[in-house]
């Protein structure tokens, strides 16, 4: 282990860490919504350093055959190498597929979207949402941040117009119906230590990582556990507690930008 | 309450455990709950090519979850999807935590997994199986990882999920456990509960991690005991 | 050349093999079918330490523009590298392509389907078989274990109910039309000696390899030769003799097991 | 003749350049205009690897195009197209002018671009971009690059189309320029014209490249004034 | 600069060049169409050492949304390593890509085809013309014998029937509707110096290259600079007149063969 | 018994052979057999790269078929198929016995053929082309393979099948043959037939791949006397 990284393991031993902050706290979080003229919804996060970009776009299309009354949901991540020398060209790998399928569980499980009423013609035609997810600078969790701009950019989406069998994208009216606003709050544990929002430097050396989405309710409606160690059953059980608690706040900060 | 299949919540399918069913391999297992099967193969620890890829300090260990394409009610095109993509990810950090990869540097050990029969379970029963054929190839690990899925159905905890009940479920939730070293290396949840059902049923599946563990340790016993007679 | 192929070569040149087998036998064979609940049929071969397990599903489709009364028939393999460290992830290559194109062409020409009884609407609706090659133990003579695997396996098949449109899986009555039981038989040259059923030490050393399907009535309807040498015509001549009469003895292991 | 969207024959949209904006990289810059907007960012000059990729006698410049799937009316399905294939291709052969890759051997310069918004210009709002990004990562440069598109369109030679005037337009010519070499680095042209006016509409652009050269060194100069403050 | 470089610019600074040509003077082009007998028209272009084959196929698809009465043009390239040691196996990369796209633009902008004559039912169906671009030998000026086999090979093309609902491609009769003969001239520059018609040698050594597509009128339709180094405007003026004097030339030829 | 094109059963249709067809190649060859034409063009030996996948003892042959879109009747999607990719194989096969590669270690021999038209028989005039390929390229060759497909129409053996044939045979079998080595190099067969008669279509291409043995040595041989000439 090189010395930042003993550095960095000494002072979050003590309780705190490299940037100041303490093991439960936050980096700055900014949410600017409404940002690109050509999508449904939009929202660019930042969480510290860690910037994303969602870009919400509707289509219409035939449903699923199990699900005939009801929307599409599809959640796509593009790990593009302008935000990281991490990420590589070429088709979704196994992270950026992992970041997309976390957050559509999130808006998934935790049912943010009526999709019951994003249904045009029963089993022939529904609205299809199209989330894409863009990061512009990986500092670190990108989870957390992509589920944000993801359910900021739901919030924003005003549905366009569908008639005599085409979507007309000029005339947008109706909001996208969003039932719960769901929060993720990504974990990760060094040692018996256990962090919130971790930057890079602390995702590079952490044991694992925990994320959690809550609905409005408290319930917990998905759960990705990641990294290469085992995590004890105890601290599994403290992070679903502070995920609650800090789900109402992400809560918060989401509404305060609607 | 009656399950589907007559099981009751805490009782999970018929299991079945082999090992050496992969004569190439250098370790490999096959298990079954009910009609989930996956089959496990093991190919190192071996020097990793090209070398350019290789890690001077720890082994590389690579893992492929793959569905036959006949595994499934409707056929699964063959190829990588986002889902065994993945799924392929959380199943090498599910086993990862049991290895010594510091001991093998330069090297690569390679687990297949095949799942051969899918009626709900595929994951779990896949890392049953990986663990199993790790520990057939005479690879040192820390622990054996034993995994199943829990749920909540009409107000009851239940284990090991089949296909129908996978559909009404409240939760699914697979986990992986290492019983001696008690730590979980899977988790994962789809589903809508208060935090309080989570945690009964994580407990509910770490119990039965631990009879499943059991079961693992007997089937690698017989083939040791085997291999001393032949 | 290494010394084990030279003590094979020496053992072959007097007519064994380090088996013990003669040129002429084939390894143990076994057949098991009806082995995977989720599909139509199946089948999983033994031939020695190589297995092969097939699985057949059924589906409805549109049918080509030229058979308009016709099922479809579609063979795949999957060389995957669980099955031996000489396959490679990735799309198929053109050894599993030649190993289902084999296999596909020996149960077309042969007839062995009756195609024409899995139109359901024609020109509109037929019913498209697939058969999935899955080896899962490569010790040599794949071909041929994947090729009884298969009829074994259509055999064993019963097709799905198709009524308002859907297939309901969950009803399977009516067994699959077969109409004859092909036999595939593969014999690799090394020398001027000819073997059947070559294990994979022996196919590593073979100059050429020669795949035979014969039907009930002992005629030959397809032939593939391989490897990295020329064959002679005489030999070829003593090959589908004795392909016909190794196809009688494949048969009649195959329906033993029906 | 009025445009549709108010603007003079001459008049850019609103314009805005930002340098700085992705953190990570050793340079970067938001060009916008009006409603098309594009990020660049530059990594490198860095060693390039694999080795055998290495050119001994000059850095090795890649560049990519890519339009996020939300910034087009028509959601713009991931991965490369052949537009955008095309795209990166003139894109690296207009910038590559303005380096000195000589200078940096076995090296390799990466520049990604990202279009998060798609009305019309994307290519040459890509190309301020990058070469601002170049100049923000320190790298030195024989001069900008400078870039904008022209047309005709009812009898009047018309700077910058937006997405409804690119429909209507006689012709579209994307260009780039560097000013102080007096060079023009891209040069396209979809439409029907003749050559007189092709060429004069090649004169307005390069007016207005040398117009957007100097907004472009306004915004690195304020960069470095700020830096050197700090 | 290697000898034989070093060599050439010396020539071309003369204003000559390795094989004895003028800087403004093309190699012997020849131009043959009709060989091939599956293609609805072909044309095999010569120019010096250089060829390329094109052939059209046609078949009935449905036409864009927004251009529901016009017919639909399809250029792809193939740099098949058959052809030069600089091409690779594999999809398409920048350089087929780009070669299809100018001599797509040509035909498009030029306006060489009346799309509107290659409907057959508003909306619903319409005529697609495929023209693919196979070079057998590469030895440069790849991008205007493309478009003038191209060119030819529309000429030469006879459209199948289409009845009932079928593509009859036995029966050809009606030529296509051409309405205008593209001229593509390619120009390189090496220093201060203009040539035409590059051969690969001196493409290996150019500083840019401008490829100017000119309709009959003497109209410019189609412009693609490329080349690593920058160019001036006033040589850009220069090499403008010079396409539609050259252009003139090549449409010459072209008529001549039909 | 008269076929389709008024030849007689054992009769091949009108063939075109020409060396040098592909200035940059090394070595190359058209072949046409009435409306089915290949070309094939040969480069190497030539040092491997990356060097990695050299092989110590022998040069490394690769052989390409590929169809151009416009050789068919309906267009033919461009890229690989699984037909393009077995035929591929089978021509390596083919052709490998009539090469020495273990007199070039660390080479490779690459082989592309391109199918221009396609009316039956083009693996076979792609094997026949490749052949006079490597002998113009230079390349020491045990012998020259010859190649053509033969069937049964109609109670009669019939050589050399067009489309519509290919359609009716009762057997579709392409063979090629080294006639001075005597040994067959390819050998496939769609059909249905007793062993007698496969028997006889053998020997009757057998036969067929000895004339066209003699018009490849002719073709050869005028390009090395013309050569040999200048």
């Amino acid at each position: 282990m090189n010395i930042q990284n003993r550095y960095m393991m000494d002072l979050i031993n003590k309780g705190t860490r490299l940037d100041n902050r303490g093991l439960d706290e936050y980096r700055k979080i900014t949410i600017k919504s409404g940002v690109i003229a050509q999508a449904e919804g939009s929202s660019m996060v930042s969480i510290g350093d860690t910037k994303v970009l969602v870009g919400i776009k509707m289509d219409v299309g035939e449903p699923f055959p199990d699900t005939p009354n009801e929307g599409i949901l599809i959640v796509n991540a593009e790990l593009y190498p302008m935000a990281s020398s991490s990420f590589e060209l070429g088709p979704p790998d196994e992270n950026s597929i992992e970041l997309a399928r976390i957050v559509d569980r999130g808006i998934r499980e935790g049912k943010a979207i009526d999709m019951e009423k994003l249904c045009i013609e029963e089993g022939e035609k529904v609205w299809i949402i199209f989330v894409d997810i863009q990061p512009i600078n990986h500092d670190g969790n990108l989870i957390d941040a992509s589920a944000m701009a993801a359910i900021s950019a739901l919030l924003n989406t005003k549905m366009p117009k569908y008639e005599d069998g085409s979507v007309i994208y000029e005339e947008k009216k109706k909001k996208l119906p969003v039932k719960d606003i769901i929060a993720m709050t990504t974990f990760i544990n060094i040692g018996d230590k256990v962090l919130v929002d971790p930057t890079i430097e602390e995702e590079n050396i952490m044991d694992s990582r925990v994320s959690i989405a809550t609905s409005q309710n408290g319930n917990i409606c998905a759960i990705q556990k990641g990294g290469m160690h085992g995590i004890k059953p105890g601290t599994i059980e403290k992070i679903f507690d502070k995920a609650v608690e800090r789900g109402e706040e992400i809560r918060k900060i989401i509404k305060s930008n609607v | 309450m009656k399950r589907v299949d007559g099981r009751k919540p805490t009782e999970i399918r018929p299991v079945e455990m082999k090992v050496g069913v992969v004569k190439n391999a250098d370790g490999s297992a096959l298990v079954r709950f009910g009609n989930t099967e996956a089959i496990a193969a093991v190919y190192g620890p071996k020097e990793l090519h090209p070398k350019h890829l290789q890690d001077n300090e720890k082994a590389i260990l690579k893992c492929t979850y793959m569905m036959a394409p006949f595994s499934t009610t409707e056929r699964n095109k063959p190829g990588p999807s986002r889902r065994s993509i993945e799924i392929s990810k959380v199943i090498k950090e599910a086993i990862e935590p049991a290895l010594f990869l510091e001991e093998y540097p330069r090297a690569s050990i390679d687990v297949y997994i095949l799942v051969t029969q899918a009626n709900a379970g595929t994951r779990t029963a896949g890392i049953n199986a990986a663990s199993l054929a790790l520990a057939d190839a005479g690879i040192p690990m820390r622990d054996l990882v034993s995994a199943i899925a829990a749920g909540k159905i009409e107000g009851e905890y239940v284990i090991d999920l089949n296909g129908d009940e996978e559909k009404v479920t409240l939760a699914d939730i697979p986990l992986a456990y290492m019983p001696r070293e008690g730590k979980i290396t899977l988790l994962q949840m789809d589903g809508n509960l208060p935090k309080e059902d989570v945690k009964n049923i994580i407990k509910l599946a770490i119990d039965t991690c631990k009879k499943l563990y059991e079961m693992q340790k007997k089937v690698l016993k017989e083939k040791w005991l085997k291999e001393g007679v032949e």
